[in-house]
């Protein structure tokens, strides 16, 4: 057979394996390649809560989906064309996702009955009928890799590790993808153990030639590279990795170097693990007890002159609004990341959810206004948290920063900024004792931000109200009504500083989607597919969620009908209906600890429209 | 630098009115703070105080500093981002017993631990003093408080024994009614270089009343306390007339001439947590003094080291250079 | 001239003074006894932050307010009409609310160019004219509170600590008080102490023998005590008491003995303080390290079968919000009681407000709903209180019972439940292993409470999602789904057990007044004065902030327009648009630290009718 | 109570799937803390597990006993609940370094002063586990993890050293890999009246594989540890061939005719934190076994005793008496 290769415009692939098969790491390999090979790219890890559940065990099922095409793609795909099984618990888990007639290729190695019975299963899934209608290609990949690596001398249990680079060598032998970057990869990682990079990059090469030379495959798929993505550098980007550079760049333009107290909690950990690397940055990062003293030493820091910021999640974000409140009150610059996850309580720890908007919003003692800003996908995570900063120093108020699960591990390719395009927004501390008091604001509301070791403009913040002129502490009933009135107006006021978000779609029409957060890769296909369609559907993607920028009322009065999808409750929804309360939006809510697919949302979308009441 | 200007103490006062209860033990801490910081010379740009809520929390009002009065039971965690955040500052927390011991108990442990320069001056008066009078984590047992009609339940902690269990680095006591005591023993601490704990018996006039007097007041002090000094013998008395050595677990009273010789740089804390278990014998002074004073790397200046280190081998992190990594692509 | 007594309808007396003076002990003497004299009352006690702020300062005032009369009344009142200011501070700071031609009582002991300074005054307000246009009766208190207790002996301090006695027996003659119930009052208080009780007897009687004899004032008032008040057994309550108690009994009628695990925060402590005493009705009350220290005992306590509670204000609610998600999580009754103060952050601790509303009901991770009762006054304590804890048990579900600083330490006459009229709501505890799970529901959806000590039902719960029918934990995305839905409908059905909230007025007019929590008294006075007037104006008081009842949208509808007062930036009002889409709410808010004044919701709700806009 | 069954360990377990990574020290104490319910003898339906979050805090949920596995750090916070509200409860916290000793310390520290009759046991991997390898109170200063790659800054906590400071009244350390001494450990630990504190060293072998190894293995226990027994001379070695004695503030090694003889219930917590010390110094074994044990009135004893006194008093409160006082007056 010859190598001619059929061309695709899109593939999603599906690995699944248990915990302990490396799952994640095939993935994520074939992710840098891909992106290097210049496809445009979407990906989704999804993994289990305990770090190992039972092997073999239908808890212990760690997948990695990657979804990769020839042009624009913006989910990591609704049902995959390919699913790679590493063992009966993945297979039965996940085989029901496949497109019809997809692709299964199946480790056979691990199907014996002790591992069927792990898997909970009396009968065998390959034999029993389970996979009729998809195109299943059964190999022992256990048995392949050890026979590759028979003359290395290595352990039975060593050998087997490295079958997950084996059957990585195979995809990339259907999917002709060059192992380069994977070997130069496995060089870097395994520097101090050569024969880790001896071991994986043969079984890779023999996983590969295997698919060459068997035949296993029908055919080998090529997916031709973008060919028209806009000019530029691009770089792969994970969203966990986005906000941290975000951060640390955002404190940069503003003139400041950062300071992050955290404390790890899933899955935020990354953003702290990643600017604890950044040290020749001037990135300060400190793990401390608890998320109360993360938020605490940021405050302080703040007060100090760094810019204080703080990552968690849900639960730590319950913790921490205490002391959001002590940010509010003293007016200090500070970043709180949260990193949704599925609540409530502990919740589904390592599942996607948008479920403390209300939280962020609301939840706090008192009148206690802050802006809220949300990434809506792994490459906007880097303008989201610049975005963070900005107004966090240029109005002297905490922020919140909305990501999520989904947000946080999945990947795509991200254009970089140009240098040029990254405005400066210098911070101006004070340094003239004549007439200074700390509660002196700016045009914009904000007020003075004074740093310990200035000479002449010693003086205390606190908690307790304070007099609007002098910054001392205050119970005059007038000026509490004066302080509330002000720092309501100063965050209000953020709104003259963002854009109405641009509109995906016409001005008008029959249907206007209004989405926040990760839902922005499903809406965003939904709404064009229908719009390929003729459907007069609209995106509208809200990056800022408190202030709500100018311009909305006048765009939802556009449309017949305004749906909000959100993974929670519709809550969203519920702000918009407190702020215009003339409109009818209607949320469509989903509690799966998943993401929406782009299909499940255009068949909702659809529902809606042909109702007509 | 420019020129350095020598303060006095009148120098750190604010424009603020001080609020406390006429008689309160804590007008006697400010002003020797306010002279312990007058004679160790410092600027005032350069000096801020972090407390949490309590009486005893009002405290950085009155200085002319840089302050914060935050939250209840944060002022360590706050501080410890100040410090870190600008180690040229020197940093003071003033808390109390609610404030640092109960809800703020475990920001104390771990920034004692971590040995964050700066120093700590709880103010003890075994009371909720700003709630208006409900036991705290230092009330006796049997206490009769607003919340414990019946007595306290609760054994209570012993702040020095706690400090020395979180591994701190300087330990210390003293008390509001012996100004001069208290500004030694302040000054010290201000020295160290390192996490430094100071408990001030601080007498709450409305709410715990003489609670400390059978070892404060003058008529008993020097016979129920012993003022430890560095370097000398362990004799205390009006008559410096007894003396204290170790014996096994215990110390023990002997003559002045046996005292054992007092080192809170001893590297062991065993030393100062035998002497503090006098606290619990009421045949044997209590301890006043510096427990505990050896020296060990700070956080703040391990966390400049290392960014010190990494940026000598990696050179100063551009903008750039954060976005445009070896993983970038162009597409032409 | 003859003690002719003339009769008054109402009347406001506010005392001021030095915090040190003992205000809130003359003020609270006064109303024991005009309670017991049988006058309707409501009183407003207003004390400084700090414990002794400096002495005879403006910041170290302390007012005690109370109105009574002879006819039901629902406001400690607007403007007093009789003021009794012991020093100069005092007098400036309260000298403007007094009505028109009111009586002004100064001690002008007190009056010395120093006490002048200390209160920041250039010129003596009782000579400049400051006084103009009110009936000032100078009196040197000081000087006569000496002169009464000149033969006994004691410091010239101890003698000055009597002279609120002194003032208290002016005032009881100036409205023919008796004086009996104060000296009962004084020879318990004081029982140790004999000298005491003569002392402030002493001041006492030759206060009100001066009245008596020196003419000082032009007349002498009575108030007749309530003719038409409802029969039954009456008792004067403040509102933190009334929740203890309420608490205590709610425990009661559901068979269960009460845990409260608290924290002292201004002004929830007295709840904890009431509580510490009530040990003989098998109350346990630990005071615990901190906020979260306090929840967390409770839901432990409630796990083993106790009734679990927990008081606080708005920064101890911050704190305790992920743990409030895990008595969701887990549906465990719990009783979480925020008596509110002025926010953000520590902001005004000793003051009135209501911002907890949105924190409250949103302010944890994740979909996590919880119902949130709120009480109207301290009358109302109770009832709400015993509603919270029903809730609670019946729903096996965390409740938030929301009172604030107002109701806490304001007193009226509480008229007594029947005995017969407190039923009882007991918990019935599984016991029978058979088909035991723990998350088996009623059909109130409420699950299985199984206590431990029960053998055959051990059972583990937690703050992981949990699978509907098993109770393990559960990772499956429809499960989640499932219980997500399960806990909100839970939450909602209770509006089943609920009743529509009455109307003060007609069902349909031109005025709606929505109102929650401690503008009650106000509000009801503000719209029964224009309803005199011949306005169509109705008041919805409402009880249940969530889930809110049924028949709300009906009662909106009748009315032209709906306001809604609050003593935040619109909280209810903001709930109510997120709920009924099509009314139109229309906020009135107050954020001075102060109560509303049924004069200013009067002005603003006729305003409002003008404007027909 | 009718027939009162005699259990074994089999009867503890629950019908959940146990879920920690092969080879994980959790496994080991799973089975010891079964052993040692069933060799005390207790019912199923009397026994509480409470933890928090984190791998260890799993441990609830596979003891067939009633157990909340709560949120991060709480759990000695709920096990308190649990215990003052039904005291005939034997109540088990479960908890690691850092939910019991980061975010947990506060309530770590406050539940062993008040003595709240339950047992800890707290498994010390010096790491997190559940959040895939960031470093812990405990940790190492120096060591490299995922959110210190350049080495973690922070001093650690000895955590025997905490719960002295704090005053706990039972304090004991043991290890996985020796699941005799630590099923003793912890039976003596459940019959302690009072709160328990128990330190497991325990293997992570994702995050931080044989960071015990120094002193747990086999080849090399016997000289790095030794096993404190009550009533014992301190004696350790292969061949028992050392002993040790106190000497001052510090504890010296003799021979094992000179060994002191070890008695966990002396009053004074000084001797515990001596040997504690031990841990600092790499020529001396490290202390396991029961290092303190004394008796105090137990928190729930002491509120249950207030409640009868009361009760006594005043007579079992109706639900009329809260109501109708005597401040109340009729209208008719
Ligand atoms: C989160 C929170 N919880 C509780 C309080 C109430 N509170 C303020 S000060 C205090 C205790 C103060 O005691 P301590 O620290 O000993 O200070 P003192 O007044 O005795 O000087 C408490 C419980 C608060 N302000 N915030
Ligand atoms: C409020 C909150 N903060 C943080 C976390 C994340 N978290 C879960 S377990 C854990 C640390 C666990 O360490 P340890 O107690 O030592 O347990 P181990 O996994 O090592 O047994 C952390 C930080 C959380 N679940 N909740
Ligand atoms: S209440 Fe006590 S501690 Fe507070 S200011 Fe008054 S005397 Fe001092
Ligand atoms: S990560 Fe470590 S502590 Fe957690 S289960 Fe695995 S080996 Fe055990
Ligand atoms: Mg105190
Ligand atoms: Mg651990």
């Amino acid at each position: 057979m010859s190598s001619e290769l059929i061309r695709q415009d899109e593939v999603t692939i599906r690995f699944v394996g248990d915990s302990g098969d490396g799952m994640q790491l095939t993935g994520t390999q074939f992710t840098e390649t891909t992106a290097k090979v210049g496809n445009d790219l979407a990906t989704f890890p999804d993994f289990p809560a305990e770090i190992r559940a039972p092997a073999g065990s239908r808890a212990g099922v760690s997948g990695f989906q990657v979804h990769f095409s020839s042009h624009d793609i913006y989910t990591p795909g609704d049902a995959p064309s390919v699913l790679v099984a590493m063992n009966p618990a993945a297979l039965i888990t996940n085989y029901m996702d496949l497109q019809p007639g997809g692709i299964i290729l199946v480790n056979t190695g691990a199907f014996t009955d002790k591992d069927l019975k792990k898997a909970a299963l009396d009968s065998n899934p390959l034999t029993d009928g389970t996979l009729s209608g998809f195109r299943v290609i059964e190999e022992d990949i256990n048995q392949r890799t050890m026979e590759a690596l028979a003359d290395m001398g290595l352990g039975k249990k060593d050998v087997l590790r490295c079958k997950n680079f084996y059957t990585l060598g195979m995809v990339y032998w259907l999917y002709s993808r060059p192992m380069e970057p994977t070997l130069e990869w496995l060089k870097v990682k395994f520097a101090k153990k050569p024969e880790l990079i001896e071991a994986n990059s043969r079984a890779l090469k023999a996983g590969y030639n295997h698919g060459e030379l068997l035949r296993l495959f029908q055919g080998r798929y090529e997916v031709p590279k973008v060919t028209d993505a806009p000019k530029g550098h691009y770089r792969n980007i994970m969203g966990n990795e986005g906000v941290a550079i975000g951060l640390v760049a955002g404190a940069k333009l503003a003139g400041l170097d950062p300071f992050l107290g955290s404390y790890p909690i899933t899955p935020a950990t990354d953003i702290l693990q990643y600017m604890a690397l950044m040290k020749n940055h001037n990135v300060i990062t400190c793990q401390m007890e608890d998320e109360i003293a993360g938020i605490c030493t940021a405050i302080g820091a703040s007060y100090a002159g760094r810019l204080g910021m703080t990552t968690t999640s849900g639960p730590g974000l319950a913790l921490k609004t205490e002391a959001a409140g002590l940010a509010v009150m003293t007016e200090l610059p500070l970043v709180i990341v949260n990193v949704q996850r599925g609540g409530p309580s502990t919740g589904l720890p390592t599942k996607v959810e948008q479920s403390d908007l209300l939280q962020s919003l609301f939840g706090r003692n008192g009148e206690c206004p802050l802006p809220v800003v949300a990434c809506a996908c792994p490459a906007d995570a880097f303008d989201s948290a610049v975005e963070a900063c900005r107004i966090a120093t240029q109005y002297m108020t905490p922020v919140i920063l909305l990501s999520d699960n989904y947000i946080a591990n999945g990947a795509e390719p991200w254009k970089l900024p140009a240098m040029e395009d990254l405005k400066p927004f210098p911070v101006d501390h004070p340094t003239d004792p004549e007439g200074f008091s700390p509660y002196t604001r700016d045009e914009k509301l904000a007020r003075n931000w004074a740093v310990p070791g200035t000479p002449g403009l010693e003086h205390r913040v606190g908690g307790l109200e304070k007099d609007a002129k002098t910054g001392d502490v205050s119970y005059d009933p007038d000026n509490h009504d004066i302080m509330t009135e002000t720092r309501e107006a100063k965050i209000l006021g953020i709104r003259d500083s963002i854009p109405t978000p641009p509109l995906n779609g016409e001005a008008t029409g029959e249907l206007l989607v209004v989405g926040w957060g990760s839902t922005y890769g499903a809406t965003r296909a939904a709404v064009e597919r229908m719009q390929k369609e003729g459907v007069k559907a609209t995106l509208l993607h809200m990056r800022h969620l408190w202030p709500l920028p100018h311009g909305l009322l006048e765009i939802f009065q556009g449309f017949d009908r305004v749906v909000v999808p959100e993974m929670n409750r519709g809550q969203l929804a519920k702000l918009l209906k407190m702020e215009y309360p003339g409109i009818t939006f209607e949320p469509f809510s989903k509690m799966k600890g998943k993401p929406f697919q782009a299909r499940e949302l255009k068949a909702h979308f659809e529902e809606l429209l042909e109702d007509k009441s | 630098m420019s020129e350095v200007q020598q303060l006095k103490a009148k120098d750190f006062k604010s424009d603020q009115e001080v609020k406390w209860c006429p008689g309160c033990g804590d007008y006697s801490i400010l002003s020797c703070v306010q002279s312990t910081l007058a004679s160790v010379g410092v600027q005032k740009e350069n000096v801020v105080f972090v407390s949490g809520i309590g009486c005893s929390s009002r405290f950085p009002y009155y200085m002319d500093t840089y302050g914060i009065h935050s939250i209840h039971g944060r002022a360590n965690a706050i501080a410890t981002g100040v410090k870190v955040a600008n180690p040229e500052l020197d940093v003071w927390v003033i808390t109390g017993d609610g404030d640092g011991l109960s809800i703020g108990g475990n920001h104390m442990i771990h920034s004692l631990r971590r040995n964050v320069d700066m120093k700590v001056v709880l103010f003890n008066n075994e009371i909720y003093g700003l709630t208006k009078g409900q036991y705290s984590p230092t009330s006796p047992q049997g206490l009769k408080t607003k919340t414990s009609p019946y007595g306290s339940v609760d054994a209570p902690f012993n702040p020095i024994q706690l400090a020395l269990g979180a591994g701190s680095t300087f330990v210390a006591r003293t008390m509001d009614v012996s100004p001069k005591h208290m500004k030694d023993t302040l000054g010290i601490a201000a020295e160290h270089k390192g996490a430094a704990f100071v408990e001030v018996w601080q007498n709450c006039v409305i709410f715990n009343h003489d609670c400390f007097k059978g070892w404060t007041e003058k008529a008993v002090r020097d016979e129920a306390t012993i003022n430890l000094k560095a370097g000398e013998p362990m004799v205390y008395g009006k008559d410096k007339d007894k003396g204290l050595r170790f014996d096994g677990f215990k110390v023990v009273i002997c003559s002045p001439e046996e005292a054992a010789i007092w080192d809170p740089s001893e590297a062991s804390p065993a030393a100062a947590f035998m002497l503090i278990q006098m606290d619990n014998d009421p045949g044997m002074p209590r301890p006043m003094g510096v427990l505990r004073q050896v020296e060990a790397p700070t956080l703040e200046g391990l966390i400049h080291e290392q960014l010190s280190t990494v940026t000598d081998k990696r050179g100063d992190g551009e903008l750039k250079d954060l976005l445009y990594t070896a993983d970038v692509w162009e597409v032409e």
